[in-house]
């Protein structure tokens, strides 16, 4: 019998490109009367007019219906199961921040109407703004940022900017070899170069070496805390104090405040400036990719620097936009953020509450330790430190069958999981790296179990039935290769339609 | 709490497997001292029919139900009801970026279809799967340039939004890129000559919008002249989209920084929205952001997958294009239902219906204010200048639950009592004639 | 090659019941603060009084989201692709009228709310009145039925109500022996014995066993027209006329509407009262069985007898309830109906248009026509009679290899599609009928067409393959005896959790 | 049009590969006189935009942002969000009946989930799978106890949803079913001697609803006492299903006919809701309806699908138990949603908070008017009688958008000017306030 429990498989529609349905004559649209004269394009643009839209698909509505239906169904979402991707905090996306974020006065407000009619979206601001400081223990924030590397960016120019008024931005940023790769892209496009810190044996900050490194050319250590290895770094007080004595600043990636909300507060030890990534631990979806949201919190010196505008409270007690801050870094992003993606993570917070918020940091933390105790023997655990939310295996043990992370992670496809992170982090040769977060039930997580410990079975037994998954998927190991050397990157009318598969 | 699928039974049950005794062993990395004593001071959990409340009062008090002659790169277009019963399957919006691309050729397939209709609409020949927004695909559309050309300076032309290019400031600065600002002329236009005169072989690009920040259509194939000439990229930022539809794409151009708000995306406050670069094949490998590609599984079976990834920061850090990592996918996706409901002649008509309508209160306004920039073709923007404050008729409008033009003393002091108004195909003609009433007053 | 290429397999979500998957503690709900004392039921209700709600699920708002995701996965809908379910109507299901069926007003109004917070309703109601009796070309209706089959009793009683007032009820119904099955079902439950009327060579009603049959004792004929063959009535006005001269009503199933709107009005040709099924014609979803919504329209000389309320307008230009109808049949249900089908057959009516409409019989006219063209001498055709919306074929060129029209309906799932209806109607043995709908593109009905004549192919070649299908779900061939020998039609707690499958 | 998937050209192909000429050729065998010339009398085609329009107007003017102290029938309580995005997926509101197992498989599973839920709380051991509604299944119940016991009449109880008597009437009336109605008593209850004195040995079925009509809970087992002593069935009506979470369930009944609108379902002007009838297993075979049995698949799997069809028309037709076929499964569904989001604890949470705001409401009508039928239990529904006509209140508490209780005196003259407040979990104390100060002016 099939060890595999989760999932079996089941007919699945195909479907070709939008544009190999589309016919002249088909249409899915129908504008009212036009209540003024019709103007002529050509007359009113002259050379400027344009006449035709080329291969801009032609169908109709049922088509379109159908079309990314089909197309949805061949995904894996968090609702279809766990999603152990580490380090994205793939959890639970709470419907009701869709019906909020959707309501007509937010979902349709312009960015510019008077703010006499926007008192509402400022005031979600205002409030989110005093949930986030509170939450990270900080004084101020910025919730312009679009994503997680948008709010690096910002924050590292807060740092900047903050350095460059005590006569001197300097020239370098540290950041730890465990780090993310957003963190050292941000580091360079902030104008900074990037120096490596080398991880000690249990996977923190090496304190000799940060001591070694950190000098007057030094403008601030990117931290992530949790650590890429799910490890705390309990220097962080340590670490703080070497950066400051030098005039350093510490920055907090907090892509992992999953395992901190509730629990710690990075302010309260020397963190200066961080950001976090609401579409991570504030449950706002990640939609294949985005939109995010990265909102940036800081200490009070750091306050002047924020990008323009930032909310405040009028003498007659109603909220505005101060776009007034002289010292300002200006804007990282026109209008205010992503709001709608604001408005998911209030929502979010208000249906936690605080103790909601510490009870979701502890089950996100007692899953990762779960599932490490429970695999633990089955695959090679680099580092022994304890864990917080993740938890990082190496496919070590099973290297000598040829198998690679990458295959276990095709194979976990069969069993009915979304594969764990392979590419990261980078300390760890053959990383699994495993986030369950806390939207998993018991149940899901030991059949996540029993589905890795069956794989650990197979690579010995069968090396080849896992060097070959997916088996069960419409598609499976595609040539990513050929797609990179000779990329196809939009469909062209004069390739012949392929075959609907 | 109920968005946790577990008892406390189960936690007990789960922490003895693991062999601690309470939750709090497993804190016990982070030191004590620094770990939150009692409850966080926030809202108090709130049931799922208060929280429903609390932001249907928030929705009241922002203008829910007031008729916008506001646009200035965020416009009010109908959003066809499908784009979000499609984009609301838990498929599309609880799905990670597709990394695996065997359980996600729905979210690359449908990337694919992206990118090929945003090179059909603006006549390019690669286009990214989204930015943050238009106002941040600016910076990196610079960038980009700087990057292709092995030059630095830009040559910005006033009449670009004004904040993408406080955001190009930002980044700018300290990016080592010299800004150099070209004005516009009395038809709206930016003046060539002095852009001519700003361009130098230290230039990377020029950068350009067109439908610009006051509605006018710029002479592309002429600044690209100008740019080209000089060994410089042209840059064309775009922020109302569905210009496109009846506006020639910037084929001129060697970069295309777009907002695609306007496919569908709800106005929101300002966002998410989402961005979009585009350029000629051969600049691909300088381009920022994901990109999804074409190719076969190992039966042969088309499939898609992201690709030309050794230009992002996962691969390269800080050797990347770009530091951007998540981006705004699912809006994306938006725009591509949009563009597929809209279509060949949908989009087509669509635009008519939006110049048709900027040209009707236009030439109602002109009755009776001056309307700047008529020299040159517009598209549903159109710039008023009134002896009174707009402000102060914004104010009069505001009573009747509608919101005028935008004021532009703030960008533009030299226009004096200058406003900005939008019209699309959802205004009326009964609002442009009682909005010319108070104008006229 | 595999000859399937509108479909193939993929990986899919297995599920228990939520029973299995609940324990006690997990929940997924919250009430607001109490803002009144509370009661204690014991003491307020006393021994009326309930404290165990024995085996109601316990889970959280995850769990929900992913077992019903997950369910739905498994099922097949008009979104999925062609579902050619005849006499079903099985048309695309608009999204603007799920918009404009759930607007507050509409969703949340209750139907005892006064009648001036109510008049948005009530003119969607009689608008829509409007447009059923224009369609139909009849004078007055009710849209009271909640679907087609109590609207069919709702038009018999309207019969019988006629009847009795001119001083018989009448003693029967004919009923032609292609009827679908509410037709007899609810002739009965109207207290008539069913006679039955032979259908002659052309699959038509037999004129003259009509006039046999005829006499003072019927009180109507039911017919469908097109009929269940798909068929049109050619001789409808002389039908009418036959049982008029006897002073019998012809009542007309309007389930095939379908093939008329716009082109054929059955009130210009006899027809005496009729229903529609809005679930059909109209656009309003199934829903998996259900809601529908089966108004009936009539003749001038049925309408005193209407259900109560009908819509009236007052002097004052309201609109309002009249219960004041002394004639009336009674209610045949509590308030008004199925309101929010209403709205969405309404919404549907709109965004057609008259040449709409039109176009949409048209279109699914020459879809029937088309694969009946395309797929003659693949299969039997038992009636040559030309088809409107459907056509019907028979098993007949397969059941010498053994294969049964159920079974060819079970090897076209394998091929990406729903079947067919298998079972109906009666009189052909061994049907295939098949109603494509409007909503089919070309390409959708060329690879139905291509299935299915690869079955029939498949039904030469290789009998076991047919006769074994599908192969491709999850499940397969259910024991149906043993589910009706021995019901289970309740999870219980003894039984032992059933293991994943 | 555009949910028509065809083009012109293609339409012209399809008609030649036919081999006719128009597609009139294919109406021929509609006599030429009977088809319709020209376009019919109806709304020109509208646009999605002006759909939505047209349907937000009448929105407006249908009472939205009321609240209301209505029930009698038709219940104010919170839906979850969760309900609407999972049964909007397509593959549940776009399916058909599962009459197709392979394809059907989460329509037949949520539905088994439904029936057992449907059980566990009647306390019945058999539901179906849907009915129209509660007053529907009215009639449905006492034709179903005719079959079950060979005879024919029904004794029922006036204080039964007026409008569920009136659709039994109408029904029994061509069925022969002779009805006998029995009153109630000063605590709200059916008078119990009344109705044994009505029930004889022609007496298929005592119908009694609980929580009545008043909202007062019934004597449910005297009631089958009465009823089982003469060899007649006892059937139960209820009609707000949320009873059920703390009111004892009607295990002494043999039907029970139930209105699910109260679990999740809009009170949408009237419909739809979901019916739902429930019994004793030995009855099975003569209830009307669909229902899903588990079973087993080819290789041994479980699985569901309809059973015990030889009950319905579709197979016996005029000997079936019904002419019943569409049911409303969606709605069902909704149901099931509602009930799996509450559980086990939340509905009788729920219904606690129901109880407690009509105690408090009665109390507070209570100091003020004169509340009826006190002497028995009630849930969440109550009858003030006022010196003033209930209308006169009505009228002056519609001006502060606070729609009031149900006067009684179309139904119930005999209780002079008596209304039918009812208080669900989303009624607030304020509005209670508010609505006692009015009707004590
Ligand atoms: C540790 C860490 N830092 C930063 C980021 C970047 O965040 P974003 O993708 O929102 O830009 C990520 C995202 O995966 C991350 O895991
Ligand atoms: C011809 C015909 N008549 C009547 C009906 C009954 O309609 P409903 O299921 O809405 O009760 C059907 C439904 O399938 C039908 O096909």
């Amino acid at each position: 019998m099939s060890p595999i429990r989760k999932a079996t498989t089941h007919v699945n529609q195909n479907e070709g490109l939008i544009f190999e349905k589309s016919s002249p004559g088909k249409y899915a649209w129908k504008l009212p009367e036009l209540d003024v004269p019709e103007v002529d394009p050509a007359k009113a643009l002259g050379a400027a007019a344009r006449s035709d839209l080329g291969n801009m698909p032609e169908v109709s509505e049922i088509e379109i219906i159908r079309h990314f239906t089909r197309l949805s169904t061949w995904n894996y979402g968090v609702d279809t199961g766990l999603y152990p991707l580490g380090s994205c905090t793939m959890k639970y996306n709470p419907r009701v921040n869709e019906v909020a974020s959707r309501m007509e006065g937010l979902a349709g407000a312009h960015p510019y109407q008077p703010e006499k009619i926007s008192q509402g979206a400022l005031l979600i601001m205002k409030v989110l703004s005093k949930c986030l400081t509170e939450i990270t223990g900080m004084d101020a924030v910025t919730l312009q940022p679009a994503a997680g590397a948008h709010g690096e960016l910002t924050g590292i120019l807060l740092v900047r900017a903050y350095l460059e008024s005590k006569g001197n931005p300097r020239q370098k940023i540290l950041i730890p070899d465990s780090a993310h790769g957003t963190n050292p892209a941000t580091a360079a496009i902030a104008g900074y170069a990037v120096e490596n810190l080398k991880s000690n044996a249990a996977g923190m900050v090496d304190i000799p070496s940060l001591v070694a490194q950190t000098n007057e050319d030094v403008a601030a250590l990117m931290i992530t805390n949790p650590n890429t290895l799910g490890v705390f770094e309990r220097e962080i007080a340590k670490i703080a104090e070497i950066l400051h004595a030098k005039g350093a600043l510490l920055y907090m990636d907090g892509a992992n405040m999953n395992a901190l909300v509730g629990k710690a507060r990075p302010g309260d030890r020397g963190v200066d400036v961080m950001h976090m990534n609401l579409h991570k631990t504030f449950s706002t979806p990640h939609g294949g990719g985005g939109p995010g949201s990265g909102p940036v919190v800081c200490k009070q010196i750091l306050e002047p620097f924020l990008p323009v505008p930032v909310i405040v409270t009028r003498p007659n007690d109603t909220l505005a936009f101060d776009y007034e801050r002289p010292r300002s870094i200006g804007r990282v992003r026109a209008f205010y953020g992503n709001f709608g993606m604001l408005v998911r993570a209030l929502a979010y917070i208000m249906a936690n509450g605080p103790d909601g918020l510490r009870q979701t940091t502890e089950d996100a933390v007692l899953n990762a330790n779960y599932i490490r105790k429970k695999l633990q023997g089955y695959y090679d655990l680099p580092y022994s430190t304890p864990s917080m939310h993740e938890v990082v295996f190496s496919d070590h043990l099973q290297t000598k069958n040829g198998i690679k992370t990458g295959d276990i992670a095709k194979r976990l496809i069969d069993y009915g999981f979304h594969p764990y992170t392979v590419t990261f982090p980078l300390i760890v040769h053959g990383a699994l790296m495993i986030e369950p977060t806390e939207s998993e039930s018991k149940e899901e997580l030991d059949l996540l179990i029993d589905a890795m410990r069956s794989i650990a079975e197979e690579c010995e037994r069968d090396p080849k039935l896992v060097l070959e998954a997916p088996h069960t998927t419409r598609v499976s190991r595609l040539d990513e290769v050929t797609a990179a050397r000779k990329p196809v990157l939009r469909w062209k009318p004069r390739q012949q339609p392929a075959a609907a598969d | 709490m109920r968005y946790l699928p577990k008892s406390d039974a189960e936690r007990g049950l789960m922490l003895r497997e693991i062999g601690v005794r309470t939750i709090d062993d497993l804190f016990a990395p982070i030191p004590a001292d620094f770990r939150v004593k009692g409850d966080l001071n926030l809202p108090r959990a709130f049931a799922e029919s208060e929280i429903v409340d609390y932001f249907r009062q928030r929705s009241a008090e922002n203008g829910a139900g007031y008729a916008s002659f506001l646009g200035a790169g965020a416009y009010h277009h109908y959003r066809p009801v499908v784009i979000d019963s499609l984009i609301s399957r838990g498929e599309f919006f609880t799905a990670y970026t597709p990394y695996q691309p065997e359980l996600a050729q729905g979210t690359l397939q449908a990337i694919f279809e992206f990118q090929t209709m945003i090179c059909e609409l603006t006549g390019m020949e690669v286009a990214n799967a989204s930015m943050y927004d238009g106002s941040t695909a600016t910076p990196e559309t610079v960038m980009m340039a700087a990057r292709v050309t092995g030059r630095r300076g830009a040559v910005v032309a006033r009449s670009v939004h004004p904040e993408y290019r406080e955001v190009l400031a930002t980044y700018a600065r300290h990016q080592g890129v010299p800004i150099t600002n070209v004005g516009f002329l009395e038809n709206g236009r930016v003046d060539l000559k002095a852009l001519e005169q700003a361009v130098n072989d230290t230039t990377a690009c020029v950068l350009i919008q067109s439908p610009n920040f006051f509605g006018t259509i710029e002479d592309v194939a002429a600044a690209a002249d100008i740019a080209h000439r000089k060994g410089a990229l042209l840059v064309v930022a775009i922020s109302e989209a569905v210009s496109l539809g009846i506006v020639k794409p910037p084929v001129e151009a060697d970069i295309v920084g777009m907002e695609a708000q306007s496919f569908g995306v709800p106005p929101g406050f300002g966002g998410p929205y989402a961005g979009v670069i585009a350029t000629k094949e051969k600049f691909v490998r300088q381009m920022p952001g994901r990109l999804v590609g074409e190719t076969h599984d190992k039966n042969g079976k088309r499939a898609f997958c992201l690709t030309l990834t050794t230009r992002e920061q996962h691969i390269r850090r800080e050797k990347a294009t770009s530091n951007i990592c998540t981006n705004q996918a699912l809006v994306a996706l938006m725009a591509t239902v949009f563009m597929t409901v809209y279509g060949r002649e949908g989009l087509k008509e669509l635009a008519k219906h939006n110049l048709s309508k900027a040209a009707y209160a236009a030439g109602e306004f002109g009755k009776r204010a001056k309307v700047l920039f008529s020299g040159a073709p517009r598209f549903n923007e159109f710039v008023v200048q009134t002896k009174e404050d707009p402000k102060a008729i914004n104010d009069r409008l505001l009573e009747k639950k509608i919101v005028g033009g935008l004021p532009l003393k703030k960008f533009y002091p030299e226009l004096g009592n200058a406003a900005l108004w939008c019209c699309t195909e959802m205004t009326t003609r009964a609002q442009i004639d009682a909005v010319v009433k108070e104008v006229a007053q």
